[in-house]
C-alpha cells in the first residue's frame, strides 16, 4: 500500500489537513471538469469532413464575468481560510516549553533550557506546547518536522522561531527542507514526543549539566557584563532585570518589545538600540560569542525577567 | 514624406539647453549647501526632491521626453512604477518584521495598515 | 496577382528561393540577420543545451531509485540538480519559444520583413552562446552545488564550487534575453503591416509581447542581483552578509523578483502557442478573444507583484506573507480565464486531432492542474507544510514541463512544415505526444504525493518510506524520455525525407500560412496587408495541403 | 509587387536598414528601443538602489557614519563635470540637428569625452586611490575601526558597488562616444539621419541622472552638519 498522507501528530496538524483537503477537492473538482469538458467535445465535435466549416460561437460576456467571478471567490475564501489559520498557528501560546535549536552543517545541535543537549534528536512531552527559538552557525537550513505540519528557515544572523503541541507520542521526522550544502540529505533526525511523566525521566537522566541560565549567568560575569548592568539600575547601563517581554523605548523613538532578536542586537550592534538617557558606550561583542553561548546569555536575560516577576 | 518634421524631431534653442544647465548647476550648488544645515530627517527628503527635479530637467529637455510622443512616456513610467513595486514590496518584508503579531489574530491587520501611514 | 502565386506555388519547393536555401556555407549562418535563421540558431543552442539538462535530470531519477542512493554520492547528486535547474531554466526554458519559435514567427505574423533590429539580434544569440559556454565550462570544471535559486551565503562563502563563472554565464544570457525582449517589444509596436491593428494580431503576439516586457523589466534585476553575488564571493564581503549586517533574505527578495516572472516568461508564449493551436484545429474562431489577449498581459503585471510566496517560510515578515499570499491569488483569475476560453473555443468546433492539437489539449489539462496546485502553495497555512518539498517540484513540473514544454512541443511540430518545408510522420508524432503526456504524469504526480507526505527536495538519499513513490517517478521519468528522444530523430529525419508541405498544411488562418513554406528571405512575395481579424475561419485564401496528415484517412 | 519593386528601386537616405518603411519609422523604432534598454538600466542600477534603501533604513547610523568618510567637494566637482558633458552632449545631437559642420558636432562629442575622462580621472586619483590608501576599501584593503565598523563596512560596499558600476557605464560611454566621432568624421550624420548620435545622447544623460542619485544618496543624505 502506498502511503498518502503523514502522519498528523500536532495541533497544528488538523487544520492544516483540513484546508489541504478542501484544497484538494477544488483541485479535482476543476481538472475534473476541464479534462471531461475537453473530451466530451473532443468526440462530439470532431471533424467529421475535411471541409466542414465550424459555426460561429459568439463571445459571451455572461460567461466571461462567470468565469472571472467564481474563481476570484474561490480565491477570496482561500486566502481568508489559509491566512486565519496561518496568523493563528504563527503565535505561539504565551506559556510554551522552550527549546532552541542550532542548525549547521550539517547537524541539528538542540539545547533544551534545564541543560540537556542533543544532536539530531529532540525529545520533547506530549500535550505541552513547545516554542523553539533557531538560529543558524553557518548557512540557511530549514527546520521541519512533517508531521507536525509545521517549517521554519533557519538563518545565520537572526533568530526565528516556530512552535507545536505535540498530540500523540511516536517517533517522528526531523528533516532539513532548505538546501544546506553536500549532505544536506543527512542532515535529519527523529523527534520524540513522551509522556510527560517520561520525559522528565529523561530530563532528569543523562548527565547532570547546569541550565542555559546558569551557564549565561557565568558568561555574564566572565564577560564583565555584570560591572555595567547592575541588577539595581545604579550601573553604567540599564537594568536587565524584568525588561525581557516588555516594551522598550529606544533612543531613535522606535518602541520594540524585547526579545531574542533584539538582546541579540544589543550584544553585537550595541549602539543601534541604546536606551535613552544612557551613554552609548557599550563596546561590541562581535566575534567573541559563538551562537550557543549567545543563546545561554540570552537565557540568563530572560531568567533575570522571571525572577523579577517572581518577586512580586 | 509627409512625417519629415516628425522624424528630424524637435530643435531645442540652445537658449533652454543654456537655462536647464544653469539650474542643474545650482540645483547641484543648491543640495551641497543644505547637507550642511541640520534639518533632521529632512535632510533626506530636500536632497532626494531636489535630485528628482534635476532627473526631471535632464528628461524632459535633454532627453527631449517634453516633444515626444505618449508610448515614450508611458516606457519611462513604466520602469519607475516596476522600480516603485520592487522597493516597496521589499521593503514590506525588510521593514516590518520586527513588529509583533498582535494576539487578537486578525486584529494584527489592523495596526499594520495603521502603521503604513 | 493569382497566376503569379500559382506559378510560384506549382514550382518545387528546392527550385524557389527561400531562407535555407537563399545562401550557403557556414559562414552565411553565423552572420546572418534574418530573423528565421536566427531562430533557428537558437533552436540549435537550445536542443544542445535540452539534452544537457535532460541527462542530469535522468541521472538524478537513476540515484532515488534507491533511498541510500543507487548511482552518485551526494556531492555529485548535488551538483547534477543545480545543473539540472540552471541549464533548464535559464538556457533551456526562458530562450525556448521566445528566441525560437518567436523569432522565427513575431515578423511573419506581423507582415514585416525582419525584426526591428536585426544585428542586435544576431549579437543577442553570440550573447547567448557565449552565457552558454560560461555554463559549459561551469559544468565541465566540476559543476556548482548551489542549486538553480543561488542562495547566500551557501552560494557566497561556502560552496567550493565555480559558482562565479555559472553567474557570469547566467548573467551574459540574460542580457541575451534583455536585447531580445527588446527587439520584439519594438518590433511589435512599430513593424507591423498596414492594416495589422493591436486587436487583429494573433495570440501568439500578444503572449509574446507580454514575455517581452518581463524580459525588459525582470531580467535585468537578476543580472544585478548575481553580480552582485559574484562580487561578494571574490572579495569574501557584499550586502548579504551577514557578518556586517547584510540580509541574505535581500538576496532571496532580489532573485524572486525577476525568478517569479520568469516563470511566466516560460509559460506565457506556450500560451500564446496554444491558444494559435486551438483554434487552428477546431477551425474556430478564438473564445473571448480580448480577454485571452488582456489576461497575458494582466499575467505579465501581476507576475511582479507575487515573489515573496517562494519565501513564506524563510523569516519573511509575516505581513509581507499576507500581502503576498493575496497578491499570488490574484493570478490564479488570469490563467483561469484563459483555461476556460481555450475549452469554449474548442465547443462546436470542426476539431482534428493531429499532433500538435493533442500536445495542446494535453497542455491545457496538464497547466490546469499545475494551476490548481499553485492554490496550496499561495494559501499561507498549507504552503508552510509543503514549502520546499517534492510537492512544488511537482507542480512547478507541472507549469514548466506540463505547460511550457508541451506548448513548445505543440508550437514546434505546429510551425515545423514553415520551419523546414516538410512534414514529419504524423503516426509517430501522435504517439510521441501521448508518450510524453503518459510518461509526465507517471513521473510528477507521485512527486505531488510524496511532498505532501514531507520528502524535502534537493535529497540526496532518503528515508525508506519514500521508495514507492519515488520508483514510480523513475519509471515515469524513462518514459518520458522515450517521448522525447523520438520526436528528436523523426524531426530531424524529416528536415531531408519529409513529404513537402505546401504553404499551408493545416489549413489554418494566420499571415505566416499565406507564404510559402520555407518563406523567402524577407518574408513575404507580396507585402501583406490585414483586412480581417485574426483567426478568421473558415479561411479564404485557396487550400494548400497536399501531403497534409489526415486528409487521406478522414 | 510593387511594394517589392519600389524597395529596390527607391533611393534610400544613407543611413537606412531595409527592414523599415521609411525614415520615420527607423527612427522611432531605434528611439523606443533606446528607452526600452534605458528601463532595463532603471531596474539595473534598481536592485541596488532597492538594497541601499533597505539597509539605510536598518543600519541609520552606520549609513551616516560611513558617508561621512567621502569627501563632499570630490562628488560635488564630479556633480558639475557631468552636467556640463550632458550639456555638450546635447549640443552635439543639436548640431547634427540642424546640419553644421560635422567640425563643429565633432567638437562638442571630443568635449563631452573629455568631460566624461576628467569624471572618472578624478574619481579614480582622489577617491577611489585614496579610499585605497585609507583602508576603507572592503574587502581589498580594510583597516577602518571606528564605530560602527560593520555597519560602515556595508556602506562602503555599496558605495563601491554603486560607483563602480556607474563607472564602468561611464566607459561604455566613452567607447560609444568615441564610435560617434569616427561616424562623423565618415560624414554618416544629416539631419535625416542622426539617430545614433540621439540614442547615444539619451544613454549619456540616463548615465548623468544615475550620478545625481548617487550623490545625493551616498554623499548627501546624512546631512553633513
Amino acid at each position: 500500500m502506498i502511503p498518502i498522507q503523514p502522519p498528523a501528530a500536532s495541533s497544528i496538524a488538523e487544520g492544516v489537513d483540513k484546508l489541504y483537503y478542501l484544497l484538494t477537492g477544488i483541485t479535482l473538482f476543476f481538472t475534473v471538469l476541464i479534462f471531461s469538458i475537453i473530451f466530451y467535445f473532443m468526440v462530439k465535435y470532431r471533424r467529421r469532413s475535411e471541409d466542414e466549416v465550424a459555426p460561429e460561437t459568439h463571445t459571451s460576456m455572461v460567461l466571461e464575468l462567470t468565469w472571472t467571478i467564481i474563481p476570484s471567490l474561490i480565491c477570496v475564501v482561500l486566502f481568508v481560510w489559509a491566512s486565519a489559520l496561518y496568523v493563528r498557528n504563527s503565535r505561539p501560546p504565551t506559556a510554551s516549553t522552550e527549546i532552541f535549536v542550532i542548525g549547521k552543517q550539517w547537524m541539528w545541535h538542540i539545547q533544551h533550557p534545564e541543560g540537556p543537549r542533543e544532536i539530531d534528536e529532540l525529545h520533547v512531552p506530549v500535550g505541552v506546547p513547545v516554542k523553539v527559538t533557531m538560529t543558524s552557525q553557518d548557512v540557511i537550513h530549514d527546520f521541519y518536522i512533517p508531521a507536525f505540519r509545521v517549517k521554519k528557515d533557519v538563518l545565520p544572523g537572526r533568530y526565528t522561531s516556530l512552535w507545536f503541541q505535540p498530540t500523540e507520542t511516536g517517533t517522528f521526522h526531523l528533516f532539513c527542507a532548505q538546501y544546506c550544502g553536500t549532505s544536506h540529505s543527512q542532515m535529519i533526525g527523529w523527534v520524540y514526543v513522551m509522556e510527560p511523566k517520561d520525559y522528565a525521566n529523561w530530563l532528569a537522566g543523562g548527565e547532570k549539566t547546569e541550565s542555559m541560565a546558569q551557564q549565561g549567568e557565568r558568561l555574564f560575569t566572565q564577560f564583565g557584563c555584570d560591572s555595567c548592568h547592575v541588577s539595581d539600575g545604579t550601573g553604567r547601563g540599564p537594568s536587565l532585570a524584568g525588561v525581557y517581554g516588555k516594551p522598550e523605548q529606544l533612543a531613535g523613538g522606535e518602541t520594540r518589545v524585547v526579545d531574542e532578536s533584539l538582546i541579540r542586537q544589543a550584544i553585537l550592534v550595541p549602539n543601534s538600540v541604546h536606551v535613552p538617557g544612557r551613554q552609548p558606550i557599550m563596546p561590541t561583542y562581535q566575534g567573541q560569542l559563538n551562537e550557543e553561548q549567545m543563546l545561554q546569555l540570552i537565557a540568563y536575560v530572560k531568567s533575570l525577567g522571571s525572577q523579577e516577576r517572581n518577586r512580586k | 514624406m509627409s512625417e519629415h518634421s516628425g522624424h528630424t524631431g524637435h530643435v531645442v534653442p540652445v537658449s533652454t539647453y543654456l537655462l536647464v544647465f544653469f539650474a542643474l548647476m545650482a540645483g547641484t550648488a543648491l543640495t551641497t549647501g543644505v547637507a550642511y544645515i541640520d534639518l533632521g530627517r529632512w535632510n533626506t527628503v530636500v536632497a532626494l526632491a531636489i535630485a528628482v527635479t534635476k532627473m526631471m530637467l535632464v528628461v524632459l529637455f535633454f532627453m527631449h521626453v517634453k516633444y515626444a510622443t505618449g508610448l515614450t512616456r508611458i516606457v519611462i513610467l513604466a520602469g519607475f512604477f516596476w522600480l516603485g513595486i520592487m522597493i516597496t514590496l521589499s521593503c514590506a518584508d525588510e521593514l516590518t518584521r520586527t513588529w509583533e503579531i498582535n494576539p487578537a489574530g486578525w486584529g494584527g491587520i489592523i495596526p499594520f495598515l495603521l502603521r503604513l501611514f | 496577382m493569382s497566376t503569379a502565386t500559382a506559378d510560384i506555388h506549382d514550382r518545387p519547393a528546392e527550385s524557389r528561393v527561400n531562407y535555407l536555401n537563399a545562401s550557403y556555407g557556414i559562414k552565411s549562418w553565423l552572420l546572418t540577420t534574418d530573423h528565421k535563421r536566427i531562430g533557428l540558431l537558437y533552436l540549435g543552442t537550445i536542443t544542445f543545451m535540452f539534452l544537457i539538462g535532460g541527462t542530469a535530470a535522468a541521472l538524478m531519477r537513476l540515484q532515488l531509485i534507491e533511498p541510500q542512493g543507487a548511482l552518485l554520492e551526494p556531492e555529485t547528486y548535488n551538483k547534477m540538480f543545480s545543473t539540472h535547474g540552471i541549464v533548464m531554466v535559464f538556457f533551456f526554458l526562458v530562450p525556448s519559444i521566445p528566441a525560437t519559435l518567436g523569432n522565427f514567427l513575431i515578423p511573419i505574423m506581423i507582415g514585416a520583413r525582419d525584426v526591428a533590429f536585426p544585428k542586435l539580434n544576431l549579437m543577442s544569440w553570440y550573447l547567448f552562446i557565449t552565457g552558454c559556454a560560461f555554463a559549459l565550462v561551469a559544468i565541465l570544471s566540476g559543476g556548482v552545488d548551489t542549486g538553480w535559486t543561488f542562495y547566500p551565503p551557501y552560494s557566497s562563502l561556502y560552496s567550493h564550487t565555480p559558482v562565479v563563472v555559472m553567474a557570469l554565464g547566467i548573467f551574459i544570457a540574460g542580457f541575451s534575453s534583455i536585447l531580445t525582449g527588446l527587439n520584439f517589444v519594438v518590433t511589435i509596436h512599430k513593424m507591423r503591416a498596414p492594416g495589422m491593428t493591436w486587436f487583429r494580431l494573433p495570440l501568439f503576439i500578444w503572449a509574446l509581447y507580454a514575455t517581452s516586457l518581463i524580459f525588459i523589466l525582470g531580467t535585468p534585476v537578476i543580472a544585478i542581483t548575481l553580480f552582485l553575488l559574484g562580487l561578494e564571493r571574490l572579495l569574501h564581503v557584499g550586502i548579504f552578509d551577514p557578518a556586517i549586517g547584510g540580509d541574505p533574505l535581500l538576496f532571496q527578495h532580489l532573485f524572486w523578483f525577476y525568478s517569479h516572472p520568469a516563470v511566466y516568461i516560460m509559460i506565457l508564449p506556450s500560451m500564446g502557442v496554444v491558444s494559435e493551436l486551438i483554434t487552428a484545429f477546431s477551425r474556430k474562431k478564438i473564445f473571448g478573444y480580448s480577454f485571452v489577449a488582456f489576461s497575458s498581459l494582466a499575467i505579465a503585471v501581476i507576475s511582479f507583484v507575487v515573489w515573496g510566496h517562494h519565501m513564506f517560510v524563510t523569516g519573511q515578515s509575516i505581513y509581507a506573507g499576507l500581502v503576498f499570499s493575496v497578491l499570488s491569488f490574484l493570478v490564479a483569475i488570469p490563467s483561469a480565464v484563459k483555461v476556460f476560453n481555450w475549452t469554449a473555443t474548442l465547443y462546436k468546433g470542426s476539431i482534428s486531432y493531429q499532433a500538435p492539437m493533442l500536445y495542446a489539449l494535453g497542455f491545457i489539462g496538464l497547466f490546469t492542474m499545475g494551476g490548481l496546485t499553485g492554490l496550496f502553495l499561495a494559501s499561507l497555512a498549507t504552503d508552510v507544510h509543503v514549502n520546499g518539498t517534492y510537492f512544488v517540484v511537482a507542480h512547478f513540473h507541472y507549469i514548466m514541463v506540463g505547460g511550457a514544454l508541451m506548448g513548445y512541443l505543440g508550437g514546434i511540430h505546429f510551425w515545423w512544415p514553415k520551419i523546414t518545408g516538410r512534414m514529419y510522420p504524423d503516426m509517430w508524432a501522435r504517439v510521441s505526444a501521448v508518450i510524453v503526456f503518459v510518461g509526465f504524469n507517471l513521473t510528477f504526480f507521485p512527486q505531488f504525493v510524496v511532498g505532501y507526505l514531507g520528502m524535502p527536495r534537493r535529497y540526496a538519499v532518503y528515508p525508506a518510506e519514500f521508495q514507492v513513490l519515488n520508483v514510480m517517478s523513475s519509471a515515469g521519468a524513462s518514459v518520458l524520455a522515450v517521448g522525447y528522444i523520438i520526436p528528436l530523430v523523426y524531426l530531424t529525419w524529416s528536415m531531408r525525407y519529409g513529404a513537402e508541405a505546401g504553404r499551408n498544411p493545416w489549413g489554418a488562418a494566420g499571415l505566416e500560412w499565406t507564404t510559402p513554406s520555407p518563406p523567402p528571405t524577407e518574408n513575404f512575395e507580396v507585402a501583406p496587408i490585414v483586412t480581417e481579424d485574426a483567426y478568421n475561419y473558415p479561411i479564404k485564401q485557396p487550400r494548400d495541403y497536399p501531403n497534409a496528415p489526415g486528409v487521406a484517412h478522414v | 509587387m510593387s511594394e517589392m519593386a519600389a524597395h529596390g528601386a527607391h533611393k534610400h537616405p544613407p543611413g537606412f536598414a531595409h527592414q523599415f518603411e521609411d525614415m520615420a519609422q527607423q527612427k522611432e523604432a531605434s528611439t523606443l528601443g533606446m528607452w526600452a534598454f534605458l528601463v532595463t538600466e532603471i531596474l539595473f542600477f534598481g536592485g541596488m538602489f532597492t538594497a541601499y534603501t533597505i539597509y539605510r533604513e536598518l543600519h541609520f547610523e552606520s549609513f551616516v557614519t560611513g558617508s561621512h568618510l567621502l569627501e563632499v567637494k570630490f562628488g560635488a566637482t564630479n556633480t558639475y563635470v557631468l552636467i556640463c558633458s550632458s550639456l555638450t552632449m546635447a549640443l552635439a545631437i543639436r548640431s547634427a540637428q540642424t546640419g553644421k559642420r560635422k567640425g563643429q558636432i565633432i567638437f562638442w562629442l571630443i568635449l563631452t569625452m573629455i568631460l566624461g575622462a576628467l569624471f572618472l580621472g578624478l574619481k579614480l586619483r582622489f577617491e577611489w586611490y585614496r579610499d585605497y590608501v585609507d583602508g576603507i576599501v572592503p574587502g581589498i584593503s580594510w583597516a577602518y575601526n571606528g564605530p560602527h565598523a560593520p555597519g560602515v563596512q556595508m556602506f562602503m560596499c555599496f558605495y563601491f558597488f554603486m560607483t563602480g558600476v556607474h563607472a564602468l557605464h561611464m566607459v561604455a560611454g566613452l567607447g560609444i562616444l568615441t564610435v560617434l566621432v569616427i561616424m562623423t568624421a565618415r560624414n554618416k550624420f544629416s539631419p535625416e539621419y542622426y539617430a545614433p548620435l540621439e540614442i547615444s545622447g539619451l544613454y549619456w544623460h540616463f548615465v548623468d541622472i544615475v550620478w545625481i542619485f548617487l550623490f545625493a544618496l551616498l554623499y548627501l543624505i546624512g546631512g553633513r552638519y
